[in-house]
C-alpha cells in the first residue's frame, strides 16, 4: 500500500514538471493554434540562465530564479520577433511556423554544445537532499518546493487571464484575432506578451528542472512529454495542461509500477490515441465544428 | 578531386532518403498533413524487409516491397484511427506512433533489441537505388497529376470545400498516408541492406523532422522540390562536416531562414519537367537563332 | 414534385438553438430564397443539408432519400451542392485548376490505373480509361469556363481574383458536379447594382441550362424577389412565413421582423 | 532575383563541397581519421575523444612524428548515428585518404562501417564499442575491426562474478536504458552470470534514454529488496537514479560499468553513489595514469572522461602497429596490428588475433569512497 501512495507521488511530483512546462506552451498554442517546439529551447536556455547566474554572479536563488524567468521571456520574444513574427505577417499556414520552431529548436540546443560545451552542470544545492519522511513515504523537498512553485505561478496566470483586463485582451484574441484587432485591442503587444508569459514560465520551468535534474543541452527533449500532455487536456486550455500533464505523469508511474517500465511509453501512446479517439479534441478542449 | 567512392556513398543515401521524403511530400505537400512519425514507418519497413530476407530467405525486392506494404498496413491501422484528429492532434499522434515503434523495436530481443540487427546482405547498389527512386517518381507524379492527386490538393487547399464537391477526404487523408508510409517503409528497407545494419535509434524522432524539413525546403507541393532538396540536404551535412559542432547550428539556422525568407521553398511548388526544360531550350536556341539572324 | 422537403429540422450547439423545427420544400426546377435577418438559422440550414453540420432533429429527404445523417461527400455526390458565404476556393490554384479539381464527380477511373496510364506513349494510353475520362475532365472543364465567363482569367490563382468572379469561380466549381439542387449562400454580397444585375440573369440561365433547382439565401431583395419562384422567412431560427414574393412583401409580420430587428437588409 | 537566388546558393554548396578536397596532398604528412559524436546527446564523449586523439598527435609531431611523417588528424562528426559515421568513413578513406580510423564511441556506429573498411582495406580501431559483434559477426572476425575496450560479456561477467564471488551479495536489481544498446548489453550478461552463479534478478526495470525520473522504477526495485543495484548507464543518469534511490530510502549498494567514471559523478551525486562499485578500465590514481590526466587539463580546462583514456591507448595501439609494419599500408597496418602488444595507460593490451579485442585485459575494480575514485583491485571473472 505504501509503495502505491508513494508511486501516486512520484507521479505528482514528475506531473508538476510537466505541467509548469505544458503551461506556457498551451498558453502561447491557445493565441497562435501552433505548437511552438522552440519552447523546449527556452526552458534549456532558462536552465543555463539559472545556472550561471547562481555560480558565476552567486546571486541568491530567489533572484536567480526571476531573473532567469526574465531573460527566458526576453528570449522567447525574441524568437517571436526573428522566427514567428515575419510568417504572422505573411500569414503563413501553421506548418511553415512549426518548421520554423523547429528550426529554432536545433540552432538553440546547439549553439549550446558548440558554445559552453555538452557537460552536465550541477546546481548549487539550495534544498536539502533529505527528503521529508512521512513514515516508509518519502517526499523531496525540491519535489515539494517545485509543487508549490508551479500551483503558485500557475493559480497567478488563470486569475492573471480570467479576472484582468489584459487577459481578457488575451483571451479575446485567442479567440478571434482580426475582430480582436478591430475592436482595438493591440494584438501584436498581446502576441509579444503571451510569449514573454509563455517564456517566462518556461525561464521558471528551466531553473527548476535544473536543480532537479542538472542542466544539459538536451533538456528541451523532455518537453515532448509536455507536448503530449498538453494534447491530453486540450491544446490552447491552461486547466487542460495542468490536468493532462498531471495525469500523465501519474500514468506513466503507475505503468512503470504495476504494468511494466520497459513498455511505460508504449502504453502512455496507446492511451493518448484512445483519448484523442474518443474526445478528438483532448479532455478539456472544445469540440467545435467548422463554420462554413 | 572529390572521390567518386565518397560521392557514391552520398548519392546512394540521397537517393535512399528521398523514398520517404516523397512518401512525405506527398502527404505534407499534396494533401497538407503534418506527420512526425515517419521513421517509424521506416522502421517497420526496414525490420520487416530484414526478417525476410534473414529469417525467410525472400530476395531482395520482394522483401523490400514487403517491407513498403507492411508499412503501409500499419498506417492504415494507424489512419483509421487518428485521420480524423485535427492539425496538432494529429502531429502529436504520428509523433507518439513513432517513438512507440521505436520504443517496441528496442524490446524485442529477437530482433536484436537496442543493440540492433548487424550482419544484414549489402544488397543495395546505386543502381538499384536509381532506379527504383525513378520508379517511384514517376508513379507519384501520375497519381498527383490524376483527378486523385488533384483530390488530394483539395483536400490541402479547403477540405469543407472538398466534401462539398464530393470528395471523400477521409478517403483521400488514407490514400495518402497510406502511399507515403509504403515510400517510406521501401526507404527503411533500402537503408537497412546499404548499412548492413539496423537499430531503433536510427529512426528516432530527430530522422522524421529531418524528413519533414526536406520537404518543407525543396517546397510544399512541388516532387522536383522534394527531389533538390534532399540531395541538397543530405549535402549538406556532408558539405558542413567539416565544421564539426557548428553544422547544426548552421542547420537551424537555415531552417528557419529559408521559413522567413523563402517559405515556398526552393521549387516554390512548381515543377521542373521535361516540357519545361524543352521549352527553355527551345527559347534558348530561338533566341540564339535571332541573334544569328542580325 | 420536390426536389427538397426539410420536415421539422432542429440544430443546437450546445444549450442554442440555432433552427427550431424547420420546414418547406423546394419544388423540382423552381428557384427558392431562403431569407431572414442575420443570425435567423440559414446559413445552418445549408450547413445541415449538404451535410457539413450533424442534425439534432428532423428530416432531410432530397429526390426521395432521406438524406440527414449522410456525410457531406455523399450528399454532394447525391446531387446536392453549394457556394459559401465567405467564399472557399482552392485558394492556392488557378481558375481552371479549381475547376478541373471539381470536375473528378464525373471520371472513375482507378489510383492504379493512373499510375500505370500517366506516363505512357500516347499510342497505348489512348484506348484506357484513363485518357479518355482526363480528357473528358478537360472539356468539361473548358466548357464550365466559357459559360461562367472566366475563360479569361483562367491561368489566374484563385485568390487574386476579383470578388465577383470568385463568386463565379464558386457557382462554376459548383456546376462541375452537375448538381440537381444548387444552394448559393448570398452569391451577391458585395456586388454593385449591375453586378447583381448581372448575376440575377446568370442564375435564372444556369438553372434553365444545367436543368436543376436553386435553393437561394440572399439580403439584395431585388435580386430575390425577381427571381425566386418562392421564398422562406426565417426569424430566430424559426419558419415565419412561406410563400410567392408578392405574398412575402405584404406580410406584415416579416415587415415586422425585418424592421423590428432593426436590420433591413 | 528568386531563381537567381536560389542559384547562388546552389553554386555556393557546390563549390564548398569540393573546396574541402582542393588541398594539396603533402609528401610528408599523413592523415589518421577520427569519428565519433561532436553534436548530440552523446557529445560530452566525442568531444573529449577527439581532443584526446588532437593532443596525442600533436605531441607525437612535436617529437618527430611518425617513420618520419607528420601526422594530420581528421575528425568528423557523426551525432551518434550510424548512417552518419557510414558518411563519414566514406569519406575518410576516399577523399581524405586516411591511413587508419579512431572510433567511433558506440557500437551501432561501429557495425555499419565494417563493410567499408574492407572494402577500401582501412583499418579502425573503435574506443568504446562494446558490442561483440563490432569485431566478430557469426564466428567470424571482421579483418579490418578493432578495439581497444573490453566487451559487454566481458565487463558484465565481471560486475557480476564480483558482487556474488566478492562481495557476497545473493539479490541484485538491475535498472538498465532500454534504448541503449550498450546498457541492454551489459544486462544481458550481467543477469546471465549473476543467475549462472546462484545469484538472484529479484527486479529488472527499464527506462528510456532521455529520462531523468527514475522514481516510478526503483520504487518498485525497493519493494523487492534488492542486496545490489546494478546501473549500466551513463553518469548523467546514474548521479539521478542513485539520488532518487537514496532519497526513496533505498540502501543497497549500487554497481555500474565503464560509463561511470568520470570526475561529474561526484559533483552530481554526492553522497548518493558513496560505497559504491564500478568496473573500469583503469585506476585512476596508478601513477602512470597521471601524466596524461595532467596534460588534458591543463591543455582543455577540464578532466578527461574515461573515453580520453581509451582513445589515446587505441593511437598508442596504431602507431606502433605502424612502426612494426613499418608501413602506412591499410593491409600491413592491420597485420601488425594482430598480435600487437602494448603497454598503454588502461594496462597492457594485446589484441587477439582471431577476436580483435584486446584480450585478457583485467578489469579494475574501483570503490567511491569519500567521494574518492579508490581503487580496489584488478579482477577478472572465473
Amino acid at each position: 500500500m505504501s509503495g502505491f501512495i508513494q508511486q501516486i507521488i512520484n507521479g505528482l511530483s514528475i506531473g508538476s514538471v510537466y505541467a509548469l512546462m505544458a503551461v506556457g506552451y498551451s498558453l502561447v498554442y491557445s493565441i497562435m493554434n501552433f505548437s511552438n517546439f522552440a519552447h523546449g529551447g527556452i526552458i534549456m536556455f532558462g536552465a543555463y540562465f539559472g545556472f550561471f547566474f547562481m555560480t558565476l554572479y552567486k546571486f541568491p536563488f530567489s533572484v536567480a530564479f526571476i531573473a532567469s524567468g526574465i531573460c527566458a521571456a526576453l528570449m522567447a520574444i525574441l524568437v517571436e520577433r526573428v522566427a514567428y513574427k515575419p510568417l504572422r505577417d505573411r500569414r503563413a499556414p501553421f506548418l511553415y511556423f512549426i518548421i520554423s520552431a523547429m528550426g529554432v529548436s536545433i540552432f538553440l540546443e546547439n549553439i549550446i554544445i558548440a558554445t559552453i560545451g555538452p557537460t552536465f552542470r550541477t546546481y548549487p544545492e539550495v534544498f536539502s537532499a533529505q527528503p521529508i519522511k512521512i513514515g516508509n513515504l518519502a517526499i523531496g523537498r525540491i519535489d515539494l518546493t517545485m509543487f508549490i512553485i508551479s500551483a503558485v505561478f500557475l493559480v497567478l496566470l488563470i486569475y492573471l487571464i480570467d479576472h484582468t483586463k489584459i487577459g481578457k485582451a488575451i483571451q479575446a484574441t485567442s479567440f478571434n484575432m482580426k475582430a480582436s484587432a478591430l475592436m482595438g485591442i493591440n494584438t501584436d503587444f498581446i502576441i509579444l506578451l503571451v510569449f514573454g508569459l509563455g517564456g517566462f514560465l518556461a525561464g521558471l520551468a528551466g531553473v527548476l528542472f535544473g536543480m532537479k535534474y542538472t542542466v544539459y543541452p538536451q533538456i528541451g527533449n523532455i518537453t515532448l512529454k509536455s507536448f503530449i500532455a498538453a494534447v491530453f487536456g486540450g491544446l490552447g486550455s491552461l486547466q487542460g495542461a495542468v490536468i493532462g500533464s498531471v495525469l500523465l505523469g501519474i500514468i506513466e508511474t503507475i505503468t512503470s509500477g504495476y504494468i511494466s517500465s520497459q513498455y511505460r511509453d508504449l502504453i502512455a501512446f496507446v492511451l493518448l490515441i484512445f483519448i484523442l479517439v474518443v474526445r478528438p479534441m483532448g479532455l478539456m478542449g472544445k469540440v467545435t465544428e467548422d463554420k462554413a | 578531386m572529390l572521390s567518386w567512392y565518397y560521392l557514391k556513398g552520398i548519392i546512394m543515401l540521397a537517393g535512399i532518403y528521398l523514398l520517404p521524403v516523397l512518401g512525405l511530400s506527398l502527404l505534407t505537400g499534396f494533401t497538407g498533413l503534418f506527420s512526425f512519425g515517419h521513421a517509424g514507418f521506416m522502421a517497420i519497413g526496414g525490420y520487416t524487409t530484414a526478417f525476410m530476407m534473414m529469417k525467410l530467405e525472400v530476395p531482395f525486392i520482394p522483401a523490400i516491397l514487403m517491407g513498403g506494404l507492411f508499412a503501409a498496413f500499419f498506417s492504415f491501422i494507424i489512419g483509421k484511427l487518428t485521420l480524423k484528429l485535427k492539425g496538432d492532434y494529429f502531429c502529436i499522434a504520428t509523433l507518439g506512433f513513432g517513438e512507440a515503434i521505436r520504443l517496441l523495436l528496442d524490446n524485442i530481443q529477437y530482433f536484436g533489441g537496442a543493440r540492433g540487427w548487424p550482419g544484414l546482405p549489402l544488397k543495395t547498389t546505386l543502381i538499384t537505388v536509381i532506379i527504383i527512386d525513378i520508379i517511384a517518381v514517376i508513379l507519384l507524379r501520375n497519381i498527383i497529376r490524376s483527378r486523385h492527386g488533384r483530390n488530394m490538393i483539395a483536400v490541402r487547399e479547403e477540405e469543407l470545400a472538398s466534401s462539398i464537391i464530393g470528395i471523400d477526404t477521409f478517403k483521400y487523408k488514407m490514400i495518402s498516408l497510406v502511399i507515403s508510409a509504403f515510400y517510406a517503409g521501401v526507404g527503411g528497407g533500402l537503408l537497412g541492406t546499404y548499412l548492413g545494419f539496423l537499430q531503433p535509434k536510427i529512426f528516432s524522432l530527430t530522422r522524421s523532422t529531418e524528413l519533414t524539413i526536406i520537404v518543407i525546403f525543396g517546397g510544399l507541393g512541388s516532387l522536383t522540390g522534394s527531389v533538390v532538396g534532399t540531395i541538397l540536404l543530405i549535402a549538406l551535412p556532408e558539405i558542413l562536416r567539416s565544421f564539426a559542432n557548428w553544422r547544426l547550428v548552421v542547420y537551424g539556422v537555415i531552417v528557419v531562414f529559408i521559413m522567413i525568407a523563402r517559405p515556398e521553398g526552393l521549387m516554390g511548388g512548381k515543377e521542373l519537367s521535361f516540357d519545361v526544360l524543352r521549352n527553355l531550350f527551345r527559347k534558348r536556341v530561338k533566341e540564339a537563332k535571332a541573334e544569328g539572324g542580325k | 414534385m420536390n426536389i427538397l422537403q426539410v420536415n421539422g429540422l432542429t440544430k443546437q450547439f450546445g444549450g442554442l438553438t440555432a433552427v427550431n423545427d424547420v420546414t418547406f420544400d423546394v419544388e423540382r426546377g423552381s428557384i427558392t430564397g431562403l431569407i431572414g435577418p442575420n443570425g435567423a438559422g440559414k446559413t445552418t440550414i445549408f450547413n445541415l443539408v449538404t451535410g457539413v453540420y450533424k442534425v439534432t432533429g428532423g428530416k432531410i429527404v432530397f429526390d426521395g432519400k432521406e438524406i440527414q445523417n449522410e456525410e457531406a461527400f455523399k450528399i454532394a455526390n447525391m446531387g446536392i451542392t453549394r457556394t459559401f458565404q465567405n467564399i472557399r476556393l482552392f485558394k492556392r490554384l488557378t481558375v481552371y485548376e479549381n475547376v478541373l479539381t471539381a470536375c473528378q464527380y464525373n471520371a472513375n477511373y482507378s489510383l492504379f490505373e493512373a499510375m500505370v496510364f500517366g506516363l505512357v506513349p500516347k499510342k497505348i494510353k489512348r484506348n484506357s480509361r484513363f485518357y479518355r475520362e482526363e480528357k473528358l475532365l478537360k472539356e468539361q472543364a473548358e466548357e464550365l469556363m466559357e459559360i461562367l465567363g472566366l475563360q479569361d482569367r483562367r491561368n489566374f490563382i484563385a485568390n487574386n481574383l476579383p470578388y465577383g468572379f470568385q463568386r463565379r469561380l464558386e457557382i462554376a466549381r459548383a456546376l462541375a458536379l452537375r448538381p440537381k439542387l444548387l444552394l448559393l449562400d448570398e452569391p451577391a454580397a458585395g456586388m454593385n447594382p449591375e453586378e447583381t444585375e448581372k448575376l440575377t440573369e446568370l442564375i435564372a440561365f444556369i438553372r434553365d441550362k444545367f436543368d436543376l433547382s436553386v435553393l437561394l439565401i440572399e439580403h439584395h431583395m431585388d435580386l430575390v424577389m425577381e427571381i425566386c419562384d418562392k421564398i422562406v422567412v426565417l426569424n430566430f431560427g424559426c419558419k415565419l412565413a412561406e410563400g410567392t414574393p408578392k405574398e412575402i412583401q405584404q406580410n406584415p409580420e416579416v415587415q415586422k421582423a425585418y424592421l423590428g430587428g432593426g436590420n433591413n437588409a | 532575383m528568386k531563381k537567381f537566388l536560389s542559384l547562388l546558393v546552389v553554386f555556393a554548396l557546390v563549390i564548398s563541397l569540393f573546396s574541402g578536397c582542393a588541398k594539396k596532398e603533402a609528401g610528408d604528412v599523413i592523415k589518421v581519421g577520427w569519428i565519433g559524436p561532436l553534436s548530440g546527446d552523446q557529445a560530452v564523449w566525442g568531444q573529449c575523444e577527439s581532443n584526446a586523439v588532437k593532443m596525442f598527435f600533436e605531441e607525437l609531431n612535436n617529437n618527430g612524428g611518425l617513420l618520419g611523417k607528420k601526422v594530420e588528424v581528421v575528425a568528423y562528426d557523426t551525432r551518434g548515428d550510424g548512417t552518419e559515421a557510414v558518411n563519414a568513413v566514406r569519406r575518410l578513406t576516399s577523399q581524405d585518404k586516411v591511413i587508419a580510423i579512431i572510433g567511433p564511441n558506440s557500437s551501432g556506429q561501429a557495425i555499419p562501417i565494417s563493410s567499408i573498411l574492407e572494402e577500401m582495406k582501412v583499418p579502425d580501431i573503435a574506443t568504446v564499442a562494446t558490442n561483440p559483434k563490432v569485431t566478430v559477426v557469426d564466428g567470424k572476425v571482421k579483418p579490418f575491426n578493432f578495439r581497444i575496450c573490453f566487451i559487454d560479456p566481458y565487463q558484465g561477467a565481471v560486475a557480476a562474478g564480483y558482487a556474488i564471488d566478492v562481495l557476497g551479495f545473493k539479490k541484485a536489481a538491475i535498472l538498465y536504458d532500454i534504448g541503449d544498446d550498450y546498457s541492454q548489453g551489459l544486462t544481458q550478461y550481467f543477469e546471465e552470470t549473476f543467475t549462472k552463479k546462484g545469484g538472484q534478478v529479484v527486479a529488472k526495470e527499464g527506462f528510456k534514454t532521455g529520462d531523468v525520473d527514475f522514481r516510478p522504477q526503483l520504487t518498485k526495485i525497493k519493494a523487492a529488496n534488492p542486496d545490489i543495484i546494478f546501473m549500466p548507464y551513463y553518469y548523467k543518469e546514474v548521479a539521478l537514479s542513485a539520488k532518487q534511490a537514496r532519497e526513496l530510502g533505498i540502501t543497497a549498494t549500487l554497481m555500474g560499468g565503464d560509463g561511470w567514471p568520470s570526475e561529474q559523478l561526484m559533483t552530481m551525486a554526492g553522497d548518493a553513489v558513496e560505497g559504491s562499485y564500478i568496473i573500469n578500465h583503469l585506476d585512476f590514481d596508478d601513477p602512470e595514469v597521471q601524466p596524461f590526466r595532467n596534460k588534458y587539463k591543463q591543455k582543455f580546462g577540464k578532466d578527461s572522461e574515461i573515453n580520453g583514456y581509451l582513445a589515446t591507448d587505441a593511437c598508442t595501439l596504431l602507431v606502433e602497429a605502424i612502426k612494426k609494419a613499418n608501413s602506412f599500408e591499410g593491409e600491413k597496418i592491420k597485420e601488425a596490428l594482430e598480435g600487437i602488444e602494448i603497454k598503454g595507460i588502461t594496462g597492457n593490451i594485446k589484441i587477439g588475433k582471431d577476436t580483435h579485442n584486446p584480450e585478457n585485459k583485467e578489469a579494475a575494480i574501483i570503490k567511491i569512497e569519500n567521494g574518492k575514485y579508490k581503487f580496489v583491485e584488478k579482477y577478472a571473472v572465473k
